[in-house]
């Protein structure tokens, strides 16, 4: 099942993207899953998503934790900890 | 009366003010944040999640007129390259009575501090730029409000 | 940058926001006290000690600013019959953080509340008359601040 | 000693006059003694100052307790607790 990424912040300039569709594997199955998987993909995503303390997630425009399931996402970004207002 | 903004364009505090007086209530309170300029900052660089942003400031805006009796709310966050002096974000909340303005506008702008998606990169006269990390006390003020 | 101002006319919140958003800060909080019209009332007519009030306002201004870290402070007052809708009192702070400025904003109301020289006569639709008494909630509120 | 007398609210209302010229013996030093005094001086005094615990004092343009000497004061104020705000 096609995930649409979404990346910002320093997030996006590590790995070079805005946005890229992936398609990842049955096992890939939480957050956590998909940025370790998303890691092997360049050096760039490797260092972006090196440390994921650092990372924070929103599936389909909701925030969601490193344990959230992915299963039915057609949206997934990742992004540091936020800093509006 | 409910209103999020979400805009490149600045907006004028002033006009907002009247609106949120005209609602009946008997007190206005406002949040207005501005970019200060300080060690040589000459960008401050807001990006943002756009799919995402103004559901996200509704919800949080949502929140406050649960908690507290208010009749309008009008929330405003920029976004793209701002300098010094700038405006970036608006809180407005009319109520009957003082307390409940005031107390949803420090919460207003406690949670869209930490929950609201926006990013900010400060770039400075030298051409060095950075990312602004969130502060302990940010999360400190946010969490003072949870129940 | 501390002002006070006691008038009969009313007043602009925009053009005062502006001014506290000129002074370097990164946040400005404002709170605006409206007359509400509830149960007929037609007029709310402030008295007030006119030799006493500009002082009086000015120390609790001065008191803010010992006690947070002010860039601005704005205290305007209104006296004199007002009607429903009306603005009486504006509060307007500056201060390069935003919890300095929310704070000292709301202090300063409560303040007003409780030390300025002033009182206020409702006047409803049918002719009666009522001096509005203090709240014990105004105290309370004021009494949180004492140190 | 003259002081001015200023009333304000309900004292003033009661009372019938806005501000006027006294000059109480020596042995009126507090604020609560003057009220005593000026109790007595018209039915519209003795109704305004019939509660000393309702009233509050300003001497020269500052707020002073019931227990304060206006022994220099210029200008004495009695009114009503303030709503400003």
């Amino acid at each position: 099942m096609a995930i649409e990424m979404l990346y910002f912040a320093w997030v996006r300039e590590r790995i070079g993207l805005d946005r890229e569709m992936i398609d990842p594997p049955d096992e890939v199955a939480t957050v956590a899953d998909l940025i370790a998987w998303l890691a092997m993909r360049s050096p760039g995503h490797a260092e972006a998503l090196a440390d994921p303390e650092r990372l924070r997630a929103a599936i389909d425009q909701s925030f969601a934790g490193m344990e959230a399931s992915i299963g039915k996402a057609r949206e997934v970004a990742l992004f540091p900890p936020v800093t509006g207002g | 009366m409910i209103r999020v903004c979400v805009q490149r364009e600045s907006f004028a505090p002033g006009a907002l003010l009247e609106e949120l007086e005209a609602v009946g209530g008997g007190g206005v309170a406002s949040f207005t944040g501005i970019v200060r300029g300080e060690g040589d900052l000459v960008e401050l660089m807001l990006e943002h999640h756009p799919a995402m942003t103004a559901s996200a400031m509704r919800e949080i805006a949502d929140r406050a007129a649960q908690r507290w009796p208010l009749l309008g709310v009008i929330l405003v966050h920029r976004y793209g390259a701002l300098v010094p002096g700038d405006r970036i974000v608006f809180v407005g909340v009319a109520a009957r009575h003082r307390a409940a303005a005031l107390e949803s506008c420090a919460f207003l702008i406690d949670w869209l501090k930490t929950r609201a998606p926006f990013w900010k990169r400060e770039r400075f006269a030298d051409g060095r730029t950075r990312w602004i990390e969130p502060r302990a006390e940010d999360d400190r003020a946010a969490a003072r409000w949870e129940v």
